[in-house]
Parts: structure tokens; C-alpha cells; sequence
């Protein structure tokens, strides 16, 4: 399903991915891990189409990801339906005025009707438990409270390929342990997910397969 | 706060059946990430390797050389001045160069049509030395703002005895508008990677983006002085003094020279 | 060699900017995908000793003079595609900024001096040196082939000048554009490139050739002649040292003064004011006297009120300049070729 | 040393903190855990003097601490050497164009020395093993990159109290593991330590005492 064949990437001459290449099946879960700076959060920046290799390509369920291709406007929407990404930092990720109209944003640009997407939201407020935060501003919440809203209002456009770069960090122990269980059970649904983490817990409760990355930007094998 | 365990709503053990439909907001949504490109083009300027000269040196051969090139009566020492900024130009990066001449080059068009009219009565010498002393002063700025870093351009500032606190809002308002740069280019990403499909009430969409926008950086600004604060911050400034440094004697003599040239042709001929 | 404004119709001037332009896209395209982007700006430093050797004037008997082109030299560094765009820039800026050559004759020009010479001249090099080592050879390679370049590429604007006034005269048989027939420009033309200029350009390819692969070169890697691989790419592996190579170039701008102790005007190069006085024809040819022409920033790298020495070394020093920019922006817009190798 | 009685602090009416009191001694390495919300960072704004309470009085070294004390330039240089506060958020820690001269930034504030400054960065840098980071522009690292920048910016300000908001988020094993070891050393000086966290190792390895705030934002006993 996800394919990258010996990618290179730099920013400004200096290499943060070099020679990376792996494939990643359908319904995998897979955990990338490696010390800080190896590239983790530039390679799924590229998983992402946000940036795109320099040397080697990227392939999505068999269609090449170019600034080209990512450039037809459909496509690109279909493509960031279908990978739902969570940011390193939640704070550059929540741009609405207030935490329902942050998870309502995604299905309400998919045009489902008002039911459906109430239903999805209260669904995942009560799977999170921010019921209390609902109609706060995001950029006044705590750091985990806002990582935990971030994860609702990608969950909200149910994508099938899930990337989290550290979800973790900043997470209580509750909390925590939810995530953990939600993306196991996550798993079990056809999902595909794709996890930056340092947590060794987590690492052994989901991953199928863990890539690591060096401090060379290299994968090791 | 309750977690409920192990629940997971039906929809999402569904794979979403979704085809998008075109939207047209490009066109904002691209303009809007042009502004913020900009903004954020702007804060990588800050960032640069040592330079071989010192910014305090660069800074006042630069206004030098402005008042000289501006001054000077002598078409000849005009074209000296070219070729010295051309030379220096010439040992930048290439990126470097491109954004300088990106900037010179509209100014230079600009003095041009100004000039037209004169142009077309039939002075044609003033085409040239307006707009030749605009391009070359435009170049200089350029290469000082692209080989120094702004906090040691402001730093330098001291040199001409301006007052701290002019220096320190200055400064502030340049790092305000780095993180006001910063948070749009990763709110435009993150808007970017959620609009999956068309958006009917736009307008709203984008007043509440940019109000969140302002808030925020309003926000991070305050922490941000919180975080100066925290670190013996008190609207005094006491940085690095940024001194000369030896390799500014080839900028010493360059100047020595320009200057006897300036004298020698403007006022010995 | 620089064909001036008006010299070629229109119509010759079209057919060979149309010739180059397949070359130009070939030639991008190869530097684009063969020299690592950080050795892009060498380009342009190949152009800046191609624009200077073309500023050292050598007087020939006659009051005529020519200058070396170094266009093979740049072949011999880089690979020849490389030259063609170096000695294309080179033109272009001669043209733009200094009046030398025209606009309009840009194409033609291209063709004589960045196609035809650096390719020929690189292919008679291949030839001679081969595969060898030995730097006899090379030197040899080098001197044939910049000679043999040198000369084709003028027997090439002799034509060209030669074929205006069979193909472009008015009713009276008067020529409108160059005046001079076949049987006038090849001679006027090759004498010169096939003695002094020709020598001059050996001298100039072989004397910094040298200078270049014995100095600027790092012997790291064993192999240091060799710098150009088999397909006349730059040997990646190689580090070409920078500073020798600036020292030199310096060394010639301070000595471009000399090329001002020739007087008088190449072959084919005059300005419509002097054309009767100099070649003793009884008419300006129409369009050469009326036709277009810019006005350059530095007509032939003099300025007015200026001692031309001093002039002549500022020209320099701007196009040179100017050189090494153009092609450090294009580095700058070429994308990847970061070097990804562990160090 | 440190003295909260009964602290309440709101955001626009909104509770975030509800008449906590506790006490701090000397040397003392203490550790708050709390779910996300509970008001950790809030507090810890409190301690640093960058908020005031609404509600109870916060004494440092005998000196009440309020918005008059602290508008008292000297005294607040003063408190501000001597309480280094690293951020939940280093993002918003970072506002120089280098590396470097965010290390120096704290120590020239401070008025010493050229020798001295360039003594001590050497050192912070050598301790972080940040050496390759020294000319790069803060906001442009790694996740993991700026929060060892800003702790090494506090370090160079060498303070009595250190206070470190979940100082290991985002931490590769080695850093983490490096961070813990450097905390316990820095404990054996003299220095009294605070933390937020939410991870067990570290608590176990260095708190004195843990004090548990719970998500009705009370202190628990
Ligand atoms: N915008 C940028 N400009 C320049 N360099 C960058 C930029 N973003 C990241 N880098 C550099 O690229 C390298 C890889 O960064 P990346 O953020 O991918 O690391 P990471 O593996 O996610 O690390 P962490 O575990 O700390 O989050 C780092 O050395 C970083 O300094
Ligand atoms: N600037 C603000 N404006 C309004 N409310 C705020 C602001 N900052 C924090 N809050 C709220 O105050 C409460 C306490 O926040 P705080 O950041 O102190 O939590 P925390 O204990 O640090 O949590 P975490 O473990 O997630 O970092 C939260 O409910 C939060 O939503
Ligand atoms: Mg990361
Ligand atoms: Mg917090």
C-alpha cells in the first residue's frame, strides 16, 4: 500500500532522510523509531504529500505521489481524506475558534449531513472524554487536552491510514493507556497505522513491524 | 472524565465511501499562503552562518556607499560602485543572489518608469543614472540583510547611538512578525491537509482562521516575552558587542579607496 | 569573430538561432542531469575566462585583429555542453552589455563560437588524448583541438558572412547586408584564425589547461589529470580547488589592458563608420548603415571620459561578475543532487 | 523555600487551580502529577512569577511574590536567575536566530563576561552533546533537538531552582535516559528540582515527595 523506494530528502543541502526505502502492507502496523532529529517527522511529512522526495518516490496504493500529481485538486483531497496525519505539535494543528467546530470541520467538508456528523462527533467525544472541553478555544487548552483534540477531529473523517508522530508525549497515564487500547482495537479495523514514538510500551503492545532510522537518516535493516 | 474503554463507534469500522467534489478555493487559499510564505521568508532570513565580515563593518559600509553612490556628480565612479557591488554579489550563494536581484530588479523598474517621462522628452542620460544608482543601492541593502542576521543588524544599530528602546521594539517587532509567519505557514498546512472537500461557507471559515490566527499569536507572543523574561530580560539590551572582526580591514581599504576615488573625480576634475 | 548587428539578414539570423535552439535544450538538459548541482557555478567560471580570453586582442597585419575563444578549454574542464552554455552566457552578455556581437546575430554567433567550436574542438581532443594518462598527449589532444575548433567555427562565419550578398542585394546589385562574396570573407577570415588567432587560442587553452589540472586540482584521489571522466563529465570524485583558479583570473583581468595595445577592429566587426574608410567599398550597404541596433551600457568595453585601460579592466571585472552569478542562480534553481553519501 | 497557601487561579472564570498550598524546602526535589488540564503548567507560570494568584499568597525565600514585587526590576532579575522554567512548549522557549545565541542570551543578561559566557555555553553544549546544532536556527530542529536547547538555555543562567514542565516529552531513549541521570546529579548540588510528568521511572528515581493534583484542579492529601 505505501511504498517508498530509496528516498532522499534534504533541506537546504543537508540530507534528513537518506536512501530510505520500505513498503508498508495494507492493515500494518508499523512503528518507526529512532533518536531525536533522524527524520521521523520529515519522512511522515512526505508520507503526507507536505513535501516530496528529492531523489526516489513515494507510492500510494500504486499511484505515484508527485507535486504533480498532488496538484490535481481531487486527488489530493481523496488522498488526505484517506491518510489521517497528527502532528508532533497539536498546537500547529487547531485552527477553529472553538473544539466542535475543530472535529466538525473535516466532515462537514465531506458534506455529510448535520446527523451524521453530530453523531461522529459525539461519538468521538465520548471516546476521548472532552466532553467539558467542547466549547473552549483550542489554543487555551492544556498540552495534552489539545493533543487528545487533535486526535478527535482527524478520527472524525475516519481516514484508513492513521500516522501519529508521537502521540504520547504530553499524555497522562489514563490517557495513555486509552490511546494505546483505542489504536489496537483501531487496528483490528482494516486501519493501517503508522506510528513515530519512543514509547517502548506502546511499541510493543501495536507494532507488527518496526523500521528504525539512525542518527545517519538511514533505515536500518 | 470518562474514558470508555474498548468502544469504538460502527462508522469507524467502516471504510469511508468518499468522492470529493472541486471547490474553488484555491484562489484565497493560495494567496493567503503566498502572504504567509512571505512572512515566514522573512524569518529565515534571521537565520545565517557566521558571515566572513562583521555586521557592524557591513552596516556602515553599506550606508557609506549609499550616500556616496547617491552623491556623486560622476557617472564613472557610479559604474566603480557597479562593479564593486557586482563582485560582491558574485561571491554569494545562489539563492542568495536570486532573492537580492528578485528584489533589486522591481525597484529598478520601478525608478524607470518614473523617469519615462523624462526619458521621452529626451533626457536619456537620467534613465540610466536613476536607475543604475537605484538597482546598485537596492543590491547593497540586499546583500547586507541577506549576509547578516537581523538581530546583529538591529545590534548594530547601536553604533549610531540609537536609543535601546527603538532598538528593542525594533527587534521585537520583527520577531512578532517571524512567529506571526511561523503559525500561519503550519495553520495553513494543517487547514490545507483537513479541507477534503468543498467548503459552502467559506467566508466564515476564513474570518474565523485569521481571528484564530491573531489570537494565537497574540498568545505565543506573550509567552514568548514570558520566556525572555524568564531569562533576565529587562527591556535592556546586553548582547554580544558585536566588534570588528580582522577580516574587516579588506572592507577598511576598499572604503579608503572608494572615498579617494569619490574626492578625485567628483571635485579634482 | 563576434558578428555584428545588421552584417546577416534577418532571415540567416532566424534559421540559425532555430539550429541552436535544439542544441541550447540539449545542452540544459544534460548539465542538468550530469554536473552535481554544487559544480554548476565552475560553469560560469569557465565563462568568465572564455569572456576575458575573448577580450586579449591580437593585432594581425592589416589593422585587423582577433582574440582567443576558449571555448574548447571550457570543453576540456566541463564536458562540452557545459561549454556551450559558458561561452552562450559569455555572448549573451558581450551582446547585452558591451555592444559586442548583436542581438539579432546572437543565434549565429552561438553557433560558430558555442556550438560548433567547443564540440569539434572537444571531439578532436577525445580523439588525440583517448583514454591516456600520459599529459603529453593530453597537452596534444588539447592544442590540436582547440586549434582545429578555433578554425572550423570561423570557416563557419566566413560562410555566413560570404553567402549575405548572393542571397540579399537590391535592384542594382548592390549588397544590403555584408558586402563581401565567398571568395573575399573565407580568406579574410581564415588567415588570421589560421595563424595568429589560432595561436593564440592554443596558447590561452593549453597555458591554463595546464595551469589548471598541475595546480587546482586536488591530488586526493591518485588520478588528479583526469577530470573529466569518459563521457566528458566532470569527475565527481575530484575536488577542483577554487582558489588558484580566482588568483588566475585575476591575474588575467589585471593584464586585459594588453588586448587594448591592438588597434583596430576584427575582420567583419566594424561599426557602419568605419566600413567604407576601412574596406575601401564605394557604399554603406543599406540596412548595415540603418538598421537596428542597442545601445550597450559599455560600447565595446569602453566608457566616455574614461582612460580605456581602466575602462577596459572594469569590464572585465563586471562580466566576469555577471558570469559567475548567472550561473550561481542557475545552480540555485536546479533542484536536488544534494550529496546523500555518509561521510 | 517555596510557599503556596491556598492558591486559586482561574482563566476568564474558568478554574485552574483551586486553593492549593504546599510547601517546598531547600534541596528538595518535588514532583506534580496530574491528569491533562489539572493545572500543572499553570502552577508552574505561578511559581515563575509570570501570574499571579487570585486567591492565597505564593512566598519565595520569604518574599511575597505579586505582581508589585515583581514589577521591581532588580528583584525580578534577581528571581528570574535564580528559577530557571523550562517550558511545557520549547517552540515558544526559542526566540533567538542561533543555537548559540540563545545559550548565551540568559548568561549576557546577566552582565558577565565574554570568557566567562563562551565557558559556560562550551560546557552546556558539551553536557547536551549538542555541538552540530551550535549555527542552526532553533525553530528549524527537531522536536527533540529544541527541547535540549532550551534546557541547555536555562543551564547557562546556572539557577538555584530548577523547574522542568514534562521535561522528557518527546525525548529519544538516550536523551531521556541522560536527561534523568543529569537531574539526579544536578539534585546532589544543592539545587531543589521541580517537575511535571507524567513518566514513572523518573519520578520513581528522583521525587522526594510527588504532590498529585487531581482534575477538579485540588490539591490531594
Ligand atoms: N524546517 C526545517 N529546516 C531545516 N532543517 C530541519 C527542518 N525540520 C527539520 N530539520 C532537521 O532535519 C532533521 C530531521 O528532523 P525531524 O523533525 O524529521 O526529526 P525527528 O526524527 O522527528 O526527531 P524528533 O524525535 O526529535 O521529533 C533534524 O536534524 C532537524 O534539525
Ligand atoms: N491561556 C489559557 N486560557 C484559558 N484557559 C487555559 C489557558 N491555559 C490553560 N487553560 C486551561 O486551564 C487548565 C489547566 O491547564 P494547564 O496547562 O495548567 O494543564 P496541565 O496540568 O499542564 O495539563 P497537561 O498535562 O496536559 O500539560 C486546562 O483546563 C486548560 O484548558
Ligand atoms: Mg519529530
Ligand atoms: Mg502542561
Amino acid at each position: 500500500m505505501i511504498d517508498c523506494n530509496d528516498i532522499c530528502y534534504a533541506y537546504e543541502g543537508v540530507p534528513a532522510l537518506r536512501h530510505v526505502s520500505f513498503n508498508i502492507e495494507e492493515k500494518e502496523c508499523v512503528v518507526f523509531r529512532g533518536p531525536n532529529g533522524c527524520g521521523k517527522s520529515t519522512l511522515f511529512k512526505l508520507l503526507n504529500g507536505l513535501i516530496f522526495p528529492e531523489v526516489g518516490t513515494y507510492t500510494f496504493q500504486g499511484e505515484l505521489i508527485t507535486e504533480k500529481t498532488m496538484s490535481d485538486q481531487l486527488f489530493a483531497k481523496r488522498f488526505h481524506q484517506t491518510v489521517g496525519y497528527i502532528f508532533q505539535n497539536s498546537d500547529m494543528q487547531l485552527f477553529c475558534s472553538t473544539v466542535i467546530e475543530e472535529l466538525e470541520f473535516g466532515p462537514r467538508q465531506m458534506g455529510l449531513t448535520d446527523e451524521e456528523i453530530d453523531k461522529r462527533s459525539k461519538d468521538v467525544v465520548e471516546m476521548l472524554g472532552i466532553e467539558n472541553l467542547l466549547g473552549r478555544a483550542p489554543y487555551h487548552l492544556s498540552g495534552g487536552e489539545k493533543k487528545k483534540v487533535a486526535i478527535g477531529c482527524i478520527l472524525t473523517m475516519n481516514p484508513k491510514v492513521l500516522i501519529l508522530d508521537e502521540p504520547l508525549a504530553g499524555l497522562d497515564d489514563r490517557s495513555k493507556k486509552w490511546l494505546s487500547e483505542f489504536l489496537l482495537l483501531f487496528k483490528k479495523t482494516d486501519k493501517t497505522i503508522l506510528i513515530a514514538t519512543h514509547d517502548r510500551e506502546l511499541t510493543e503492545l501495536l507494532a507488527d513491524r518496526v523500521i528504525e532510522i539512525d542518527e545517519n537518516h538511514l533505515v536500518k535493516s | 472524565m470518562i474514558i470508555k474503554d474498548s468502544y469504538v463507534p460502527e462508522w469507524m469500522l467502516q471504510e469511508e465511501k468518499y468522492s470529493p467534489k472541486m471547490d474553488h478555493d484555491g484562489f484565497i487559499i493560495r494567496s493567503l499562503m503566498k502572504i504567509m510564505s512571505l512572512l515566514s521568508e522573512f524569518r529565515s532570513n534571521a537565520a545565517l552562518k557566521q558571515s566572513y565580515f562583521s555586521t557592524r563593518a557591513k552596516l556602515i559600509a553599506t550606508i557609506l556607499l549609499i550616500i556616496l553612490e547617491c552623491t556623486s556628480t560622476n557617472m564613472f565612479f557610479v559604474y566603480i560602485i557597479f562593479a564593486v557591488v557586482m563582485v560582491a554579489l558574485s561571491t554569494l550563494k545562489g539563492q542568495s543572489i536570486r532573492k537580492i536581484i528578485g528584489s533589486a530588479m522591481p525597484a529598478a523598474v520601478f525608478s524607470a518608469l518614473i523617469v519615462l517621462p523624462a526619458f521621452l522628452m529626451g533626457n536619456h542620460n537620467l534613465m540610466v543614472t536613476v536607475v543604475l544608482r537605484v538597482f546598485i543601492s537596492v543590491t547593497m541593502i540586499g546583500i547586507m540583510s541577506v549576509t547578516s542576521p537581523w538581530n546583529e543588524v538591529t545590534g548594530s544599530l547601536k553604533v549610531f547611538h540609537l536609543p535601546d528602546i527603538f532598538i528593542l521594539t525594533f527587534d521585537l517587532t520583527l520577531k512578532f512578525i517571524m512567529i506571526l509567519g511561523d503559525i500561519c505557514t503550519n495553520m495553513m498546512t494543517a487547514i490545507r491537509l483537513r479541507s477534503v472537500g468543498k467548503n459552502n461557507r467559506k467566508e466564515s471559515a476564513l474570518s474565523g482562521v485569521m481571528g484564530t490566527t491573531f489570537l494565537k499569536s497574540h498568545q505565543m507572543s506573550e509567552e514568548l516575552y514570558g520566556a525572555m523574561i524568564c531569562r533576565g530580560f529587562d527591556g535592556k539590551y546586553n548582547r554580544r558587542s558585536t566588534r570588528f572582526n580582522k577580516h574587516d580591514i579588506i572592507i577598511l581599504i576598499v572604503m579608503i579607496i572608494l572615498v579617494l576615488l569619490f574626492i578625485f573625480l567628483n571635485f579634482m576634475q | 569573430m563576434h558578428i555584428p548587428e545588421n552584417y546577416l539578414s534577418p532571415a540567416t539570423c532566424a534559421v540559425m538561432t532555430a539550429v541552436m535552439v535544439p542544441v541550447w535544450v540539449h545542452a540544459v538538459k544534460k548539465v542538468n542531469t550530469e554536473i552535481p548541482k554544487k559544480d554548476v557555478p565552475m560553469i560560469g567560471v569557465g565563462a568568465a575566462f572564455s569572456f576575458l580570453g575573448m577580450m586579449f586582442n591580437v593585432p594581425l597585419p592589416g589593422g585587423t585583429t582577433g582574440h582567443a575563444v576558449g571555448g574548447t578549454l571550457i570543453a576540456l574542464l566541463l564536458g562540452p555542453n557545459a561549454a556551450c552554455l559558458a561561452v552562450t552566457v559569455a555572448l549573451l552578455i558581450q551582446a547585452l552589455l558591451f555592444g559586442d556581437g548583436g542581438i539579432l546575430s546572437f543565434g549565429a554567433n552561438c553557433f560558430n563560437m558555442a556550438f560548433v567550436l567547443p564540440y569539434f574542438g572537444y571531439f578532436i581532443y577525445r580523439l588525440i588524448a583517448g583514454k591516456s594518462e600520459k599529459k603529453s598527449r593530453q597537452l596534444l589532444g588539447a592544442a590540436v583541438g582547440s586549434y582545429a575548433g578555433i578554425n572550423l567555427a570561423a570557416f563557419c562565419a566566413a560562410i555566413e558572412f560570404g553567402i549575405q550578398p548572393y542571397l540579399f542585394h537590391d535592384a542594382a546589385g548592390k549588397a544590403l547586408y555584408c558586402p563581401y562574396t565567398l571568395n573575399v570573407s573565407i580568406p579574410a577570415m581564415m588567415i588570421g584564425h589560421l595563424t595568429l588567432f589560432g595561436i593564440a587560442e592554443i596558447v590561452y587553452t593549453v597555458a591554463v589547461y595546464s595551469y589548471v589540472k598541475t595546480i587546482a586540482v586536488n591530488k586526493v584521489s591518485g588520478n588528479a589529470g583526469k577530470m573529466v571522466s569518459e563521457n566528458g563529465i566532470v569527475d565527481n570524485s575530484q575536488n577542483i580547488k577554487k582558489k588558484p583558479i580566482f588568483i588566475l583570473m585575476a591575474v588575467l583581468i589585471a593584464l586585459v589592458p594588453i588586448g587594448l595595445l591592438a588597434q583596430g577592429t576584427a575582420w567583419g566587426e566594424w561599426g557602419s563608420d568605419e566600413i567604407m574608410k576601412i574596406t575601401g567599398l564605394s557604399y554603406v550597404p543599406a540596412k548595415l548603415g540603418t538598421g537596428w541596433s542597442l545601445s550597450s551600457v559599455f560600447p565595446d568595453y569602453t566608457m566616455a571620459g574614461i582612460p580605456d585601460a581602466i575602462a577596459y579592466i572594469m569590464s572585465a571585472i563586471v562580466g566576469v561578475a555577471i558570469m559567475i552569478i548567472v550561473f550561481k542562480v542557475a545552480s540555485s534553481l536546479i533542484k536536488g543532487k544534494t550529496d546523500y553519501q555518509v561521510k
